[in-house]
């Protein structure tokens, strides 16, 4: 049991380290930081899941016939750009922030907002 | 094993440090060992993905926006004791989740058996490229690589919209300040790079062409493609960079890249069959996804590189007119 | 031509996107938007048509099968969908030149179109794709388009909503992500047709049950389902007017349909609703979220930021008539659903046009409008009535539907919890018509004249189509019930 | 002419709405405006005479028009009950309008041409509520009546309007929203018809406890009733124009509710089964302290408008009695009480309109010998009050009788005596108007007051209508036919 799943357990508590992060810090570019970790977490399960014993990677090849499920990889290869583009814009907009307000920590911004209300 | 362990240990680190310049480079190093521990899972396209991405242009993304943001974080955590109980609350469940999952590596996952064999076993027949994963990508979920094409694209529009200034001064004196602080930085880049551009580029054109054979493909030539651009500009400022590549033009190329994707689609339409139904392109349907996979594969390198340069351009362009503005009030 | 329709509907925005950044004149660029959405709206018309007289349209994409490729998979449901989103975006685009040119610098404007036809298109996309990842490729065009569109608001708070949308919006996408793939695990697919097919097999298993839990959080956060819901308002309230109205118009409404699809469609009803209480919790749920938005809408300054939390409300009808878990509860969402995004989307383009002349929303600014802006505010009050659920207006027939719904379920006291919600409507909504007809015009106020026609034509495009499918409502209940039937199995 | 009465029914309702189009355009020219009034109203009450013609041949008119939901369609039918409240309000819609165009030009008001449009509109919906064949189009139209009248209270634009207006919708709208629609869905759901029938829609062996709480529900939800505690709307509504609170709040809208009222307790309970229901008899009792409670208040009350506005709302609970009494006589008597209720208040508002036009006095302490100024005036308000109290010369007479017969038959004893009561008090606050208008008591000779009566429109009008309730009063036949014919109508015509 533990050596069947103990990776995917580890692979939860990376996940819920990064979302730890996202949702308990209040830097603006921490929390993409998380977001990346979360996200990158979730790749990892992915890929445990497409991995199998005594296989290879999915290039077809003389001599192998167990190939690693490929669909997975590809979902992943999707996933990390949808990463990479949330995380631009996620710091465009940390960027932005700075400008509009001086600072990146949540509360001070929201003092500020609130303020404006 | 080990690697997980490390990458624990990591993500720890990240959480408790609060010098933001250390925390990027720790999650630069985050996606660096992800990316190995993927090799060790067989996944070689995603690793390759991931260290270029994780490693790469996230981190270097994240750089900037530190030199600009500040780069100490002075926030206690607030509310941590919510955020921990929802964090248990979702850890649990996933625990729970897992308890019933086929054992990792099992070769009688329901994954390994329903949908994948096909691939593995007719995409030779069917495709004729040795890469299954190339194969899979570009033609049997050919529309989600054209989706994720796009959402590469909108970030790049979404970061114009955002960051582009309305009016940007060719005074150099901001960009100095800009590289000063690149260099220190990445001193050893700056040493290797001179030489390293020609052959980085080089390296981009084998991924880009290559992929159907190994692992790449116009993904990660265009994230490569776009380091090599990126370090140019780092090395010369980004002025002279700007000499060289038109805000314009790159901005062009990245819709030409969607439009190339889209159109072979289309084209695959007109020849009366389904959209981006590849074996019509040609009277051989091997032939046809081969030339399909081709084109798509040089639309995403052209989205990717450009939208890359172009994410990097405005992040830096506005680094520095922030850093201008502020020696002006200083 | 015909037979690929379906793909059509989504592409043609879909590529229509970056030959805008070619085109770069933002005048060209906004006749071309809106000739693409227009031509996808009359798409969505012949969808609709098609699928009511024959049934299901499935589409293979790349001419591979389910599930090896990606299916296009069109029934009832996405078709209705389908038909919202086109007609709202063409509508609103009609206003967008005028307005954007007051709110939008012009170098941005071209973006603006090209971010406005990717959401666009992304929604288009997740309604029609019969694949559970490439939902979360189109989930993530639309949102992130989103987030840019809205951050493109004039107020610099527009930037802070815009951020705490995207934290919210990936964390919830993230949680789709894993949900998929904790399906995949256990079925091996993708496919939505097929996992209904396999899901029952390892129905019992903790890892669907997980699974299901996460989808179910992670589109509720899109749904901005109370108490998810904190990233609405201020992204509506700051955003640009013409982003305001699409999106309050659409958006939320693509998350509902997410729900329907995997509690309905992909799980199976009976395995939603007996896995997870879910009918307790969405009905406490949803009936919380109707008056504690409504109640925080009354004490709002800010008319728009009025109108968001009115519209997180509504969601909660929406949710309830859903959680009924009946052919007549979900019926009756189904209405909301259309009749909400004819009332949002008139009120918030209304409120567009307030904003062009006046060049804010605030409730003080609305003094004396009933005289000066006699159109446009004739405009609110229709809309606002049409919340209310008064006669003759769509507001009338799902509020109709929604008890008539609670009472068949025996749920009297649901019945009159959503009656006494919208008496709230009628509080937060005459705050406006007060402010707009017995008050004198502020300092500064007194020249403001109506506005263009280039607003007042698709304010009272939706406007009169919120009276006539009050008065005719032979179209919107065939298909909706048609749509509501399919679902459970049940009729034609 | 011979237009079939099925159109002629259907002109009525749509008549007033085309002359709001009218009224807008000609808005520019106040005389061609009140014209095109005035010959809306003459023409709409000759339409309707037409139908009492027919309805008394025997003829059954009915219209159906459009599905508005599935198998709720908007359908229009004659029946007695309805003919006596269109005949009542067309009628009167001539009077009024005759009297405001003296009212608002001597007071000069403002937006006339907002008052005149929304007024017709408003007597479009209360002939669609006098027709109306099922509970549905009952319930839009009465709704959209609210809204019609709104702008119509809120006239004056002022905070204190505002106020009123915030008041007057905000329960009108709330307890038809909140309890109306409930019971109407509630009804659909457990009779399956909404289309009002002699007898009732729910059959012998409908549960009654539910129907029981069904009833609540319309009692309170049809707050136009005005029962306590949803009665304040109309105390509010007295910031409109003395014609609006003349023709709206003494006739068209408060009639619009106890007219409802009748028309569910006879045609979709019927009184068989209202006998039955254990919620019958409490509510009874709640509309006789109605009565009784308004008819204290009234007498406090020193503003002229409230008191008479009050004095509304007891004589509401009367025609509310009637109708839970749930005998053939109650009904009856309720009816009649409509009408009687009508002609006198509306004296009465007109007599409120022209003291304030021509002497420009509010207060009842003020009014001290103004007999000898505005005799005619005052003389209308004397016989007019005669009639609501209901001894004779006046109309009110009859019906109070009808009540206290079935308020006996049906041995409700406390009932009665509620009503009894209820007309002494009647005596209380309105007779000392007159009076002492005519002996102001103290020494003043008659000789310091000269006659300055009201615009010779408005006096006309309220002497018309003074008459009207003295004649209905000596020659109340037809009147007592149609209301008798209530309850024998055969099987009035469905919704399909």
């Amino acid at each position: 049991m533990f050596l069947g799943l103990y990776n995917y357990w580890i692979v939860v508590v990376l996940m819920m380290i990064g979302f730890y992060i996202i949702i308990a810090h209040g830097n603006l570019v921490k929390k993409i930081v998380g977001l990346n970790i979360f996200q990158t977490s979730v790749f990892i399960f992915y890929i445990s899941v497409s991995n199998i014993d005594g296989g290879t990677a999915p290039i077809l090849a003389e001599g192998f016939n167990q190939y690693s499920n490929p669909l997975p990889h590809v979902l992943i290869l999707t996933a990390i750009v949808v990463g990479i583009a949330t995380t631009a814009l996620g710091l465009a907009l940390a960027m932005r922030i700075k400008e509009a307000y001086g600072s990146i920590e949540e509360e001070e911004i929201q003092q500020r907002v609130n303020r404006e209300c | 094993m080990v690697l997980l362990g490390f990458l624990v240990c990591i993500a720890i680190a990240i959480v408790r440090l609060k010098d933001l310049f250390a925390v990027v480079m720790l999650s630069g190093i985050y996606g660096l060992l992800s990316a190995s521990f993927f090799v060790t899972l067989d996944a070689v396209d995603v690793a390759f993905t991931e260290a270029a991405v994780g490693a790469g242009i996230a981190t270097l993304l994240m750089l900037v926006t530190v030199t600009m943001t500040g780069r100490y974080e002075h926030s206690a955590h607030h509310n941590s004791i919510w955020a921990l109980a929802v964090v248990l609350v979702t850890g649990v469940l996933l625990i729970y989740g897992t308890l019933d999952m086929p054992y990792f590596g099992s070769v009688d996952a329901p994954a390994q058996l329903h949908v994948a064999p096909r691939y593995i076993n007719n995409s030779m027949q069917e495709i004729g490229v040795p890469n299954i994963v190339t194969s899979v990508l570009a033609s049997y979920r050919g529309y989600d690589t054209l989706g994720e094409v796009v959402v590469i694209f909108t970030a790049g529009v979404g970061v114009l919209a955002l960051l582009s200034a309305v009016h940007r001064p060719e005074k150099d004196d901001g960009i100095v300040s800009v590289n000063v602080s690149m260099h220190e930085k990445y001193l050893i880049l700056r040493v290797v790079t001179k030489i390293l551009i020609p052959f980085i580029l080089l390296f981009a054109l084998y991924v880009q062409f290559h992929g159907d054979y190994g692992p790449g493909g116009g993904f990660q030539a265009g994230v490569i493609f776009a380091a090599a651009i990126i370090l140019y500009s780092m090395l010369f400022g980004m002025s002279t960079a700007r000499r060289v590549i038109s805000q314009p033009l790159i901005q062009l190329l990245s819709a030409i890249g969607v439009l190339v994707y889209g159109s072979v689609g289309v084209v695959s339409i007109l020849n009366g069959g389904n959209f981006l139904d590849y074996n019509l392109l040609s009277d051989d349907p091997v032939a046809g996804q081969h030339l399909g996979i081709l084109l798509v594969e040089l639309g995403i390198g052209c989205t990717v590189t450009s939208v890359m340069v172009i994410i990097f351009f405005n992040f830096a362009g506005r680094t520095e007119d922030h850093m201008r503005n502020e020696r002006k009030s200083a | 031509m015909l037979a690929h329709l379906p793909i059509l509907q989504v592409i043609v925005p879909l590529l229509a996107a970056p030959s805008c950044i070619i085109l770069r004149r933002p005048g060209w660029v906004w006749l071309f938007a809106l000739l693409v959405s227009g031509s996808a709206f009359l798409i969505s018309i012949a969808l609709l048509q098609q699928v009511m007289d024959s049934g299901v349209i499935v589409y293979e994409l790349g001419g591979w099968e389910a599930p090896w490729g990606i299916e296009y998979r069109i029934d009832k449901l996405n078709a209705i969908l389908g038909l919202i989103i086109t007609g709202i975006s063409t509508i609103v685009l009609l206003a967008a030149h005028t307005s954007i040119q007051e709110e939008i610098p012009e170098d941005r404007q071209t973006l603006f179109y090209v971010l406005y036809l990717l959401s666009l298109a992304g929604m288009l996309g997740i309604v029609t794709t019969g694949d559970a990842f490439n939902v979360f490729v189109f989930l993530e065009i639309s949102s992130l388009s989103a987030y840019a569109l809205i951050a493109l608001g004039r107020d610099r708070r527009a930037l802070w909503a815009s951020y705490q949308y995207l934290i919210m919006g990936s964390i919830g996408a993230t949680f789709i992500l894993i949900g998929i793939g904790l399906m995949y695990q256990m079925t091996g697919t993708l496919n939505m047709e097929d996992l209904s097919r396999r899901l029952p097999e390892v129905a019992q298993t903790r890892t669907v049950f997980t699974a299901f839990a996460f989808l179910i959080v992670g589109i509720c956060l899109k749904l901005a389902l109370f108490p998810l819901h904190l990233w609405l308002p201020n992204a509506y309230a700051y955003a640009p007017s013409i982003v305001t109205a699409f999106l309050a118009a659409t958006a939320t409404k693509v998350a509902l349909y997410l729900l329907i699809r995997f509690t309905y469609s992909v799980f199976g009803g009976s395995f939603s609703f007996t896995t997870l209480p879910l009918q307790t919790i969405f009905v406490v749920l949803g009936l919380l979220g109707v008056f504690a938005a409504s109640i925080t809408a009354i004490y709002q300054k800010n008319v728009k930021l009025l109108f968001a939390y009115s519209s997180v409300a509504q969601i909660g009808y929406m949710i309830v008539g859903y959680s009924i878990n009946s052919t007549a509860g979900l019926t009756a969402t189904l209405l909301h659903m259309f009749n909400h995004a004819l009332m949002k989307g008139a009120l918030f383009l209304a409120l567009g046009a307030v904003m062009y002349r006046i060049g804010s929303v605030e409730l003080r600014d609305f003094h004396g409008l009933g005289r000066q802006m006699p159109f446009t505010m004739a405009a609110i009050v229709v809309g606002s009535l049409s919340l209310i659920g008064v006669p003759l207006t769509v507001g009338f027939v799902s509020k109709w539907y929604l008890v008539l719904a609670a009472i068949e379920n025996g749920w009297w006291p649901v019945a009159v919890l959503i009656l006494l919600g919208s008496l709230l409507a009628i509080v937060y909504t005459w705050k406006i018509v007060e402010a707009a007809y017995f008050k004198a015009p502020q300092a500064g106020n007194e020249q403001v004249r109506e506005a263009p026609l280039s607003f007042l034509i698709p304010v009272w495009m939706l406007v009169s189509a919120n009276i006539y499918f009050g008065i005719d409502t032979r179209l919107s209940v065939q298909v909706a019930t048609a749509a509501a039937q399919s679902l459970f199995g049940v009729g034609p | 002419m011979s237009i079939s009465l099925e159109s002629i029914l259907q002109l009525c309702i749509v008549l007033p709405l085309f002359a709001t189009l009218g009224i807008v355009v000609t808005g520019r020219y106040p005389n061609l405006r009140e014209a095109v009034t005035i010959g809306t109203s003459l023409v709409v009450f000759y339409f309707v005479l037409q139908l009492y013609y027919g309805l008394d041949r025997g003829e059954s008119i009915s219209v159906q028009w459009w599905q508005l939901l599935p198998g709720l369609q908007l359908s229009f039918t004659i029946e007695p009950l309805g003919m006596i409240f269109a005949l009542i309000a067309s009628f009167l819609w001539i009077i009024t309008t005759v009297y405001s165009i003296g009212y608002m030009r001597a007071h000069n008001e403002k937006n006339q041409t907002r008052f005149y449009a929304f007024f017709a509109i408003a007597i479009g919906c209360v002939m669609a509520i006098a027709f109306a064949g099922n509970l549905f189009t009952l319930f839009i139209f009465y709704e959209i009546l609210t809204l019609a009248t709104y702008p119509l209270v809120t006239h004056a634009g002022t905070e204190a309007a505002r106020k009123g207006g915030r008041i007057y919708l905000g329960i009108l709208l709330g307890t038809s929203i909140a309890f109306f629609l409930l019971a109407i869905v509630s009804t659909w759901f457990v009779a399956g018809t909404l289309d009002f029938t002699t007898g009732g829609v729910f059959g012998p062996n409908a549960n009654t406890a539910v129907v029981g709480a069904i009833l609540v529900l319309f009692i309170f939800g049809i707050g136009k009733a005005a029962i306590m505690p949803f009665h304040r709307w109309l105390p509010a509504a007295m910031v409109a124009p003395t014609p609006v609170s003349a023709l709206l709040h003494a006739v068209a809208v408060v009639k619009a509710g106890v007219f409802t009222v009748l028309k569910v307790s006879a045609l979709i309970f019927g009184i068989d089964l209202l006998q039955e229901l254990p919620t019958t008899q409490a509510l009874l009792y709640l509309a006789a302290a109605t009565v009784l409670l308004s008819s204290l208040v009234a007498m406090r009350q020193d503003n002229l408008k409230a008191r008479l506005a009050y004095s509304t709302v007891s004589q509401l609970g009367y025609v509310t009695i009637g109708a839970l009494l749930a005998s053939s006589s109650g009904i009856i008597g309720g009816s009649m009480h409509i009408a009687m209720h009508a002609f006198a208040k509306i004296t009465l508002f007109f007599c409120a309109g022209a003291i304030l036009v021509a002497a420009n006095k509010t207060q009842i302490s003020q009014m001290r010998g103004l007999g000898y100024q505005m005799p005619i005036t005052m003389a209308a308000f004397f016989i007019a009050s005669l009639s609501i109290i209901g001894i004779p010369p006046g109309g009110g007479t009859w019906s109070k009788w009808y009540l206290l017969v079935g308020s006996m038959e049906s041995q409700q004893w406390i009932i009665m005596a509620v009503l009894l009561v209820s007309s002494l008090l009647n005596i209380a606050y309105l007779l000392p108007i007159p009076i002492r208008a005519f002996f102001p008591g103290y020494q003043t000779s008659p000789a310091k007051f000269t006659i300055k009566e009201a615009p010779l429109a408005s006096l006309i009008a309220l002497s018309i209508t003074t008459v009207g309730s003295v004649v209905l009063f000596v020659y109340p036949q037809p009147l007592y036919e149609l209301a008798s014919g209530i309850l024998a109508t055969p099987g009035t015509i469905h919704g399909k």
